[in-house]
This record gives structure tokens, C-alpha cells and sequence, in this order.
């Protein structure tokens, strides 16, 4: 076994591993379903999956995927872009950091509901203000991450860049950015999670579509099949991102770090 | 011309004073040797030197600059290759044969991690010569090479300066490589450091 | 013996109105039962305390039990409140009819499935020959935003939950059209009840004493809050009233709003459902093609 | 100024920044609330406050903040644990994370509505479910930052710990720790500011009390002052812990990395 | 006796051979000098005897085992004494007093970051001596060290493995190290690296 693995592309074998991983999820979900078997509650693989197919088949389930992506992915962009060019500020000067980190403690821990609602009053019930809202709650959490990144800088490096005379561009992309990728990595990754949960918060309090739209009408009408349905085609999406995009940027970008392969004739 | 001028009244690490007041004139072509025993102050000076410790006092440097770390100070997520690209800003082509120079031109494409010790010395020595500059400063550079390897950088190191009439600063313990580079040597001792001997090569 | 009769309602919801009124006046007592209200933050979790069997009573419309029980589940529905709701706008609109609301902005706090929604819809489309949902634009959102979307003129139109109305049109709104006047222009009754007590099947059948006790006990407290200022006035606090004004329109639209006794127009309901199901769709009635038997309790003679 | 600043004692040098920098937003809130002079949807700190100080004396203020404290410092101990003994497995195991990577994405992007609904319809209407709920949302996000810190770990220093026989408990302590103290520091400030945010969806669907409960029964009443007076009490515990407990163990742990005190008679 | 006994058929880093067919024994008492030019593998060897690379083959190692990395590999986040503390397994004591013996005794309360690279090769060194070990691997260990402070280095592990009949490998580039610490000379060269020389100092 371990040889024939090995033998494959290892992009090939590293995909077939995946596969496999969420057909055993699939495969428990379905087992626990068929053993508590109270399909109203807790409705098993295959009926969440036909509700999804048919939903996709009569067009709504994109109709309500697309804006919820659209709001994802502004509110991604909007906030890992402030809070990298923040968090790296704050990292960096340890005095501005004293005076803005109380600010930050309180953004980080304004409940969502509150920041969603105040920003629904004051700036309307509109996108500008779901995409805000959202990004807003989910920017201090970036703040928080890469600050810490930018804190653990490597001194040598910077001085190195400083004596060479680098430009601030050139210090960003190869300085700096290598040494946080670990930090926007897991900023990202959270990131995403979270502004798609804050997204769904916005959606029911005041969107008239999306996925969270449909999962809190759904769950109203209590019809958890079709909850499970929806959440789970964003969760598909989100496994064609991270195993599509992220991973392979990722792939790239730690390259480096997996260079010592050893002698490959060791077991 | 003088292409360093450096005038220190005194540095300290926080309270602790490490180099006392010292005067530093480095020349067009001149390459000076600084000794002393281990914790003195060398490194400390030459970062001063370099600008990157902040200090009281005079410093003046004319020209571009180049350093060769103690440690090797490398990208680790660079290419050999790229490594010297970035940091020398000059072309892929000037790169290669900056790393060939110093035996690593097959070694372009790997990472820092892919090198032995002596090796990613070596990188560090292409990076600094490929740049080219007016003032190289060298803190122990020889070390982890074996005698010919050695041999063979301080041959062109001696080539870059001739060439560019380069100024130079090179920490060393080693006398024979002091006698070799030197044109003047400094030792530094007591606590906090000064320079108690004062040898120029020619003298 | 006596029994609990465990119900969950949003604490800020104005069924607690009448759920206090029943435990302070011993309505409970008096009908052989112990009434055992816990408040919820909102609506979602009254339900999820039903649905897990936390509870035995919580409040619905009598179409998600339609739904409910084509789905399987065996719930029965206690008139409670009809529908009273319409479709305000600011004093000095000059919206005149539902027409005039064409090319405007209508704020919605129940979603596209709000049963006022639909029956506005109907009326619009039957009265002036339009898609309401077609011609305007519709913001949704959470009551109490919908409200200031209204107060603040952000919408041009708003349909919101009854006591938000209430307090709308205390705040100087005009109701453009009631949804009892639509209604009735539809051919459907405006009297039957639209929300409900709901109970599973099996309290009813352990213990039909209970839950006719639980329907006279309703009676009971609405007679009381119909008849005696003196149990508002105790209410007062847990209205969150801001002056008179708004007390006494939330009282008017609460008394307003209570069903005829006696038991429900089965036909006048299935004319609704009709109504319900065919703008509504299947989002809204899920399988339901007829109104299902036992769907609203009867009380025994 | 500078010079002053420097005379004093460092802490409470910080301490006085940190206030002076809280006293400034508060301003900055009462100003704006002035300027747009709505109360009933903007009230400013001097209302907010008032109502805070109302609830503390009827004791309705302790009776849900305790509750929520509870819930929040149960959850965040389970997940910090659980998430960071998985995050460290993953980030050093390659291979098991590659089987385990799909399941960590499918729990990260689970809408948190849909958990909390299951966890209280399967295990009931409880505080487990509560905290099992909030728990589970969380260990996923630790997991993600720690896993990031696991792969960036030193390659030489475990080989030294190797060579030198150290301990399990040793290697822990003084090896892997001390290098995953940023990530850990990133998911503890994130993780109680996300658990603290699901808390109160929890609170909400089904506890009958906490910050949580107290906030949705105010929005629904639409009494934003009320609903601004609960949030701010918790951010006010939050601000506590960050400068009381965060702070202070960071400021220990990281001491190490301040240590290059450049000369100090420098400007 | 011996301490260390490695057959290796080979060793290649992904699919790169470094090393090629290689037996080595080191008995207690004796010193084994490594040498050979820069990035021959004198290091992959020493890892691959202190079991920290796996590799086919035998190996076998009697007793407790310290090693000198090329680089000096610290926990930068201890202080110099924890340092010894930690990895020797020592008393506050003893990590005192081996750091005083390399000269830092007034540097124990500092962290890596505070020593200068020379300070931090002796507390490397200090490390390894601590452990009081059967087998002391040492990767260029007193090269950034003036001449005394290496001579005073050497002679500390000249007393130590005396005083335990202490088995040790010892990669260097300086003969002169190697005449006056080794037992035995062995010179690597090739490619894949073989033992092209084997030189008993007392034969
Ligand atoms: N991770 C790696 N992947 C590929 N090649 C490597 C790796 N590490 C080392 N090498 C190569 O293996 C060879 C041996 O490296 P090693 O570090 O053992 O050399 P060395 O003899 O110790 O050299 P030096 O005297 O410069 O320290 C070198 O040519 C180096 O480039
Ligand atoms: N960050 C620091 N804080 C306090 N003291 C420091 C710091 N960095 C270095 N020192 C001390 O300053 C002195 C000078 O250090 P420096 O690195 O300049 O020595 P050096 O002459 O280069 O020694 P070596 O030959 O060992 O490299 C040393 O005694 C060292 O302990
Ligand atoms: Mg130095
Ligand atoms: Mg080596």
C-alpha cells in the first residue's frame, strides 16, 4: 500500500485521499442517520442530497448562492486587505499598538448582532451595509492574527533588507509576506468561515435572498433537510476554495519548507 | 576618499555599555581588519557601521553598501538564485554567475534549507559581491569553508576590490587571513571596548 | 391530579400579554391546570424548545401546522389571534391605494412568505390588476428594523407584526389598506384566526381537559383584558409603552384582534390556504394540497 | 513629553496610554452621538452608561452576565484544548492531515445556527448542548491557526531535542510551546471573541438567560440603548481579561524578543 | 569497546546521493576527525549517526550522546543557564557551572539573542559538556572563537573526554584542530562522498 502510493503523481494520490475522506463522512452521516433515524431532524445523505439536486435543478439554490458569494467575497477582500495593512502596523509599531489595541479589543468583541444592526439603521437596509457590517466584525480578528505574525518578524531579515537597500515593495513580497504566510493563512482560512457565518446573520436580519436567507426560512418552516441542504452547498463551495485555491497557493508558498526530503529509499 | 566616517562617543545594549568612544576612518581601497576577542563589540560595530543599530554620534557613508553576516542571513523561501536577484537588484543572468563565482552555480535553484552550512556562506558572499559596492563590510566570512574554498573567495574578494577600489571592513580571528586582506588591522578590547592596537600592514 | 402545562413564547412577544394575564387571575388553576411559561430571546427558539420536546405549547400561524401535519406531524392549533395588519405609510404620503405604491419601496418584516404579504398581493392583483411583487421593490428585514426603516421614511410602505404597527401608528403612520378590508374583498373571512397555540396530538389525546381548559382559560384572559382596564394597567410595564398613546392603540389592536368563539369556519380556512398555496407556493404550504382534518381544535360542547 | 513618558514606570506608563486611549473613543462615541442626535437608535455613552449602572444595581446585569461568563470560559477551555492538541497532530502529521483536512473544512463552515440547533434538538434544551455546541464551532478555528504554527516549526531545534533525549513533557514545554506562543495568542484573543459571539446566538435560541437573551429581547423590543448597555458590560469584562490576564502572560512569554534594547541614550 | 558503529550503504537526499557506501566504529577514548571540503556531508553524516536523519543500514550507539551543531541551535525564548538546564538535564548548579567554565558565568540570566555568535557557540558547547556524555558529536565547534578562546575550548574537551574516556567525532577544517584533538583523521571526498583518506595519529 504505502509503496503504491507512492508510486502515483502525489497530486493524484493526495486528491484520491481527500475523496475518499469525505465519502467516509458522507458514509458516517449516513449510518448515524440510519441509527437514529428520525429523518425529520436528522435526514440522512441521501435525502439532503436530492433536496440539493433539485434545488439546484429549479435554479434557486444558485439564485441564492451567488449573492452570498458576492457578499463573501467582498467582505473577505475588504477586511483581510485592512486588517493585513493594520495588523502589520500594529505588529510593527509596538507604540501605536498601545494606543490603538484597546480600540481593537473593543471592535473584536462588539457582538455581530449589534454592529449588523447599527449599521442597518445608519446606513439603510442595503448591500453597502451587510458587506460593511460584515466586514467591520471579521477585520479586528484579522488585526489580531497578523499582528501577531508582524511581532514575530525576524530581525536579522529586516536588517538584512535594510543594509541591501530593498524597497518597501521588494521587503513586503520577499521579506515579509514569506514569514507572515503562515499567519494569512490561518486568516484567511477563519476568515472565510467566519464572514460566511456573519453573512448568514446578515442575510436573515435584512436580505431578501441568499443562502442565509433560505436556511433561516427553512429552519422557520422547520424543515431541517432543506437547512442542511443549503448549508451544506455553501460548504461545497467551500471545499472546492480551499482544496481548488488555497491549498495551492499554499502548495507554492511553503514549497520551501519541504525540502528536506530525505533519502527515499528509508522506509 | 574616505567612504566611511564614523565618530562614536559610546553604545550600550540597553544600560549595559559595550564600545566605548571610537573614531573610524575607512579609505578608497583600503580594507581594514578588526580583531578582538570573542564579545567584545565586533559585530555590534559593524551593524552600527551598517546603520542598523541607531547611534549617537557622526556616520557617514559614501556609497553602496554590502554586508556579509555572521550568520548567513538568506531567504529561506528564495532560490540560491533569487536571493542574490533580490537583495544584489540585478539580473538572473548576473546572479548565476555571481553564485558560479563562488562554486554554487549548480546549486542556483535551491533553497537556503538545501545547502550545507559552508555553502549558504558562500551564497551570502555571492550576494554581497554581485552587488557590487563601495564599502563591504564582512563579519568572519571564511569560516565553515574548508582551507581551498577559503582560499579561493579571499582571491575574489581581493579581485572585487582591485577592480572597484572597494572599502572594506572584515572581522576576523583568523591573522593570516588579516595579513592576507588587511591593509590595516584594529584590535578591540577592555570593557567597554577601544581600540588598543592600531597596525597598518604597510606601516 | 394537576398537570404543567409547559408553554415557550418570545419574551417580548405580546402572547405573554394574555399567558400573564391566565397565571395572575388563576385562569390556569381554575381550568385544572398549572401554566408554566418560559421566555424565549425570539421566536426560533420557542420552536426549537417545541420541536425537542422542551415544551408542550408554543405559538404559530395554523398554515406552518397544516404544513406540519402534511409533513407527518401530528399538531393541533388553538385559535388564538386573527389577523389584523396592513399596510402603512408615512402621514403625508400621497398614496392613496395599493396602485399608488407602484415603482416605491415596501419594507416587509415577515419575509417573502408574511401572510399579510400574500393577501395584499391577491388583493392588489385582483382590485388593479398588478403584481405588487413585480412592481415594487420589497426590503426585508427583522421587525423592529422594518419599523425604523418606516419611521425614518427609508421605505416608502411597510408591513410589519401587528404591535409594531401599533406603535407605528402611534408614531403619526396612516394604514393605506387594513389586510382585513383585503381579505374580505377576496371572498375570504376576515375572522378566522391566523395564529395559534399549538400542541402535539398527544396532549390532546392524554389530556383533553388541559387543553380545553387551556382554550378557556385563553377566553378567560382575553374577557378580562377586554373588560378591565386595571389588567393593562399591570401589564404596562412589560409593554415597553412609551406614552399613552401607544398603550392604548396597543390595546385596541389586541382586543381588536381576538377570534369569535366557537369553532373555526373550516371552508372560510380552506379558502385561505387557497389563497396561501397559490402565491405562497410550495415554500410556504410545503405539501399541503387541502386543509388537513383535525388541523384546528374544537373545543367539546 | 518623550522624555517624561520614559521616567515613569513602564506599566504604568501602558496603563495610562490604554486609558487615555478608551476615554478617547468614548468621546469620539459621544460626539458622534451628538452630531446625529437620534437616541433612540444612536444613544451616546452617557445614556448607555446610565442603563448600565441601572441594571447593575437591580442586579439584572450579574443575573445574565454570569451565566454567559459561565458558558463562555467552559467553551473556550474545551476548545482551546481540543483544538490545539489536534491543531499540533495535524501540523506535524502530514499524512493524518490529509485524511482529517476535509472534515476540519466541512466543521469550520458549518452555518453555527445549524450546529446549535442540532446539538439542542439531539441532546436537548441544556447548558451541555450549549457549551458542546459553542465548542464544537470554535475547536475548528483553533485547530486552523495552531495547525499553521505546527508546520512552521523549527526543523533544528527538534533535532536538538531529539539528540538530547528530551522528555515529551520537556519538548513540549520549552520546544514547541514557546515557538506556537504567537498562534496560541491569535487563537485565545479570536477564540474568546468568536465563542463570546456564538454564546450569544446560543443564548438566544435557547437559554433563558445571558447577555445573550438579554440582547435579542432588547432588539426585539427595539430598545438599542438597552441592547448597547449588555454588550458593552461583557466588552468591559473582555477589555478586563485582555489587560488583566492576555497581557500579562504575553508580556512574559514574549519577553525574550524584546530583549535587542537598543542603546537606550539613542532618540 | 566501541560507541558508535554505522554501516551505511548509502544516503541521498530525495532522489540526490551525498554519501555512498560508508563504515565507521569509534571506540570510548578516541576521537574521530571529519574532513573534507565545504558541502562534501560531513554534517549529514554527523546527523545520521546522532539518528536525527533516518538511513538504511546498521547503526549502533552505547551511552548518552551530546552534539555541537554547525549551527549553535538554542531556545531563544530560555536563558543561558535554562539552556544547559534543559537539554543536559542538570541542576541550576551545574548548567552555572558549566557556563562559567566557557567564560559566560555573567551571562547566565541572558537569553541567545543577548550573546554575541561567538558567546553562543560556547554555551553550545557548554550544553554538551553538561550532559557529560559516552559520545560528543561536534560540527565545527570553535570556529567565531579568538585563538585563546578555542585553545581554552579544546582543552576543556581534551579534560572531559580524558576524565570519561569519552568517544567523540569531530568535524573540522583546521589541521590544526585536527592534530591536536583527533585520534584519527578521516577525509571525505567524492561524489557521492567516500572515505578517501583514514590517518591514525598515533600509527
Ligand atoms: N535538504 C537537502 N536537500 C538536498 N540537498 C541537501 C540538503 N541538505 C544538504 N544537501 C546537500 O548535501 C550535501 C552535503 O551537505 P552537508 O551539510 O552534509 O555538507 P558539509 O560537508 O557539512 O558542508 P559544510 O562544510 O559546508 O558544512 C551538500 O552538497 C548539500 O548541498
Ligand atoms: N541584544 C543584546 N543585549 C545585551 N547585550 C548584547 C546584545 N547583543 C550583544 N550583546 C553583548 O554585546 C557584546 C558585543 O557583542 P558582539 O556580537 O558585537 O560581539 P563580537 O565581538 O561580534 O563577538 P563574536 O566574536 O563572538 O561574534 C557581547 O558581550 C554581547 O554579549
Ligand atoms: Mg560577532
Ligand atoms: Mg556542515
Amino acid at each position: 500500500m504505502a509503496t503504491g502510493e507512492r508510486a502515483l503523481h502525489p497530486r493524484l494520490t493526495s486528491t484520491a485521499i481527500t475523496v475518499a475522506s469525505l465519502l467516509a463522512l458522507i458514509a458516517l452521516w449516513g449510518v448515524a442517520a440510519g441509527a437514529i433515524d428520525t429523518p425529520r431532524t436528522f435526514p440522512g445523505p441521501g435525502r439532503v442530497g436530492a433536496i440539493m439536486a433539485a434545488e439546484a435543478l429549479n435554479g434557486k439554490l444558485l439564485h441564492h448562492l451567488v449573492p452570498t458569494l458576492v457578499r463573501v467575497a467582498l467582505a473577505f477582500g475588504i477586511s483581510m486587505a485592512l486588517g493585513v495593512v493594520l495588523g502589520v502596523m500594529l505588529g510593527t509599531m509596538p507604540r501605536l499598538n498601545r494606543w490603538l489595541d484597546p480600540w481593537v479589543v473593543v471592535a473584536l468583541n462588539i457582538p455581530a448582532l449589534v454592529v449588523i444592526v447599527m449599521c442597518y439603521l445608519w446606513i439603510g437596509l442595503n448591500e453597502t451595509a451587510a458587506i460593511v457590517a460584515v466586514s467591520f466584525n471579521k477585520t479586528a480578528t484579522v488585526i489580531v492574527t497578523v499582528r501577531e505574525g508582524a511581532r514575530a518578524l525576524d530581525r536579522p531579515l529586516k536588517e538584512m533588507a535594510q543594509v541591501f537597500g530593498l524597497s518597501r515593495m521588494d521587503r513586503l513580497r520577499h521579506v515579509v509576506v514569506p514569514q507572515l504566510a503562515p499567519y494569512l493563512s490561518a486568516a484567511a482560512r477563519n476568515g472565510l468561515a467566519i464572514i460566511w457565518k456573519l453573512v448568514l446573520v446578515v442575510e436573515f436580519l435584512g436580505r431578501p435572498d441568499g443562502i442565509g436567507f433560505q436556511i433561516h426560512l427553512y429552519f422557520q418552516l422547520f424543515e431541517v433537510p432543506f437547512v442542511m441542504a443549503y448549508a451544506l452547498a455553501f460548504i461545497v463551495v467551500m471545499l472546492g476554495i480551499e482544496y481548488g485555491i488555497m491549498q495551492r497557493i499554499e502548495d507554492r508558498a511553503t514549497r520551501w519548507r519541504r525540502t528536506v526530503a530525505l533519502d527515499r529509499t528509508v522506509a | 576618499m574616505s567612504v566611511v566616517h564614523l565618530h562614536l562617543p559610546g553604545f550600550s545594549f540597553g544600560d549595559v555599555p559595550v564600545l566605548g568612544p571610537l573614531t573610524l576612518t575607512v579609505d578608497r581601497g583600503e580594507t581594514l581588519a578588526l580583531t578582538g576577542p570573542s564579545g567584545i563589540g565586533k559585530s555590534t560595530l559593524l551593524r552600527i557601521v551598517a546603520g542598523v543599530y541607531p547611534a549617537r554620534g557622526t556616520r557617514e557613508i559614501a556609497g553602496r553598501m554590502a554586508f556579509v553576516f555572521q550568520e548567513p542571513t538568506l531567504l529561506r523561501w528564495r532560490t540560491a538564485q533569487r536571493n542574490v536577484e533580490i537583495a544584489a537588484k540585478v539580473s538572473p543572468d548576473t546572479a548565476l554567475a555571481a553564485l558560479t563565482e563562488v562554486g554554487l552555480g549548480a546549486c542556483a535553484d535551491r533553497f537556503p534549507d538545501q545547502l550545507s552550512l559552508g555553502q549558504q556562506r558562500r551564497l551570502a558572499l555571492a550576494r554581497a559581491f554581485a552587488c557590487d559596492p563601495d564599502l563591504m563590510l564582512l563579519d568572519e566570512p571564511f569560516v565553515s569553508l574548508d582551507a581551498a574554498a577559503a582560499e579561493e573567495m579571499m582571491g575574489l574578494f581581493a579581485d572585487l576590490r582591485a577592480r572597484r577600489n572597494m572599502a572594506g571592513i572584515l572581522v576576523t580571528h583568523d591573522a593570516a587571513e588579516a595579513r592576507r586582506l588587511a591593509t590595516r588591522t584594529l584590535t578591540l578590547s577592555g570593557r567597554p571596548a577601544t581600540v588598543t592596537a592600531d597596525v597598518h600592514a604597510a606601516a | 391530579q394537576e398537570v404543567t402545562l409547559r408553554a415557550a413564547v418570545q419574551e417580548s412577544g405580546t402572547v405573554n400579554w394574555e399567558l400573564d394575564t391566565i397565571s395572575h387571575y388563576g385562569f390556569d388553576t381554575d381550568n385544572g391546570f398549572t401554566l408554566d411559561v418560559q421566555g424565549m430571546a425570539g421566536g426560533d427558539a420557542a420552536q426549537i424548545a417545541f420541536q425537542g420536546g422542551a415544551v408542550d405549547m408554543i405559538v404559530s400561524d395554523w398554515i406552518w401546522v397544516a404544513r406540519q401535519r402534511a409533513a407527518g406531524q401530528e399538531y393541533v392549533f388553538i385559535p388564538y389571534s386573527r389577523a389584523v395588519g396592513g399596510m402603512l405609510v408615512p402621514a403625508d404620503s400621497p398614496a392613496q391605494t395599493l396602485a399608488d405604491m407602484k415603482g416605491k419601496t415596501i419594507g416587509i418584516a415577515g419575509g417573502q412568505l408574511d401572510k399579510s404579504w400574500i393577501i395584499l398581493r391577491a388583493y392588489a392583483q385582483q382590485e388593479y390588476g398588478f403584481d405588487l411583487a413585480a412592481e415594487t421593490e420589497q426590503v426585508f428585514g427583522a421587525p423592529p428594523l422594518i419599523m425604523n426603516a418606516a419611521t425614518t421614511g427609508e421605505v416608502d410602505g411597510a408591513i410589519n407584526f401587528w404591535h409594531f404597527l401599533a406603535k407605528m401608528k402611534a408614531a403619526g403612520m396612516r394604514e393605506l389598506i387594513s389586510v382585513d378590508d383585503a381579505a374580505a374583498a377576496l371572498g375570504l373571512d376576515p375572522a378566522t384566526p391566523l395564529l395559534g397555540y399549538v400542541i402535539r396530538g398527544e396532549m390532546l389525546r392524554d389530556h383533553p381537559d388541559v387543553v380545553a381548559g387551556m382554550a378557556r382559560a385563553s377566553a378567560a384572559a382575553k374577557a378580562k383584558l377586554a373588560s378591565d382596564p386595571a389588567a393593562w394597567d399591570r401589564l404596562r410595564d412589560r409593554m415597553r409603552v412609551d406614552d399613552d398613546a401607544q398603550f392604548m392603540a396597543l390595546q385596541e389592536g389586541f382586543n381588536a384582534g381576538t377570534p369569535a368563539a366557537g369553532a373555526v369556519d373550516l371552508a372560510a380556512a380552506d379558502r385561505m390556504l387557497k389563497v396561501m398555496a397559490e402565491l405562497g407556493g410550495n415554500d410556504l404550504v410545503g405539501d399541503v394540497t387541502a386543509l388537513p382534518d383535525g388541523l384546528f381544535y374544537t373545543p367539546p360542547e
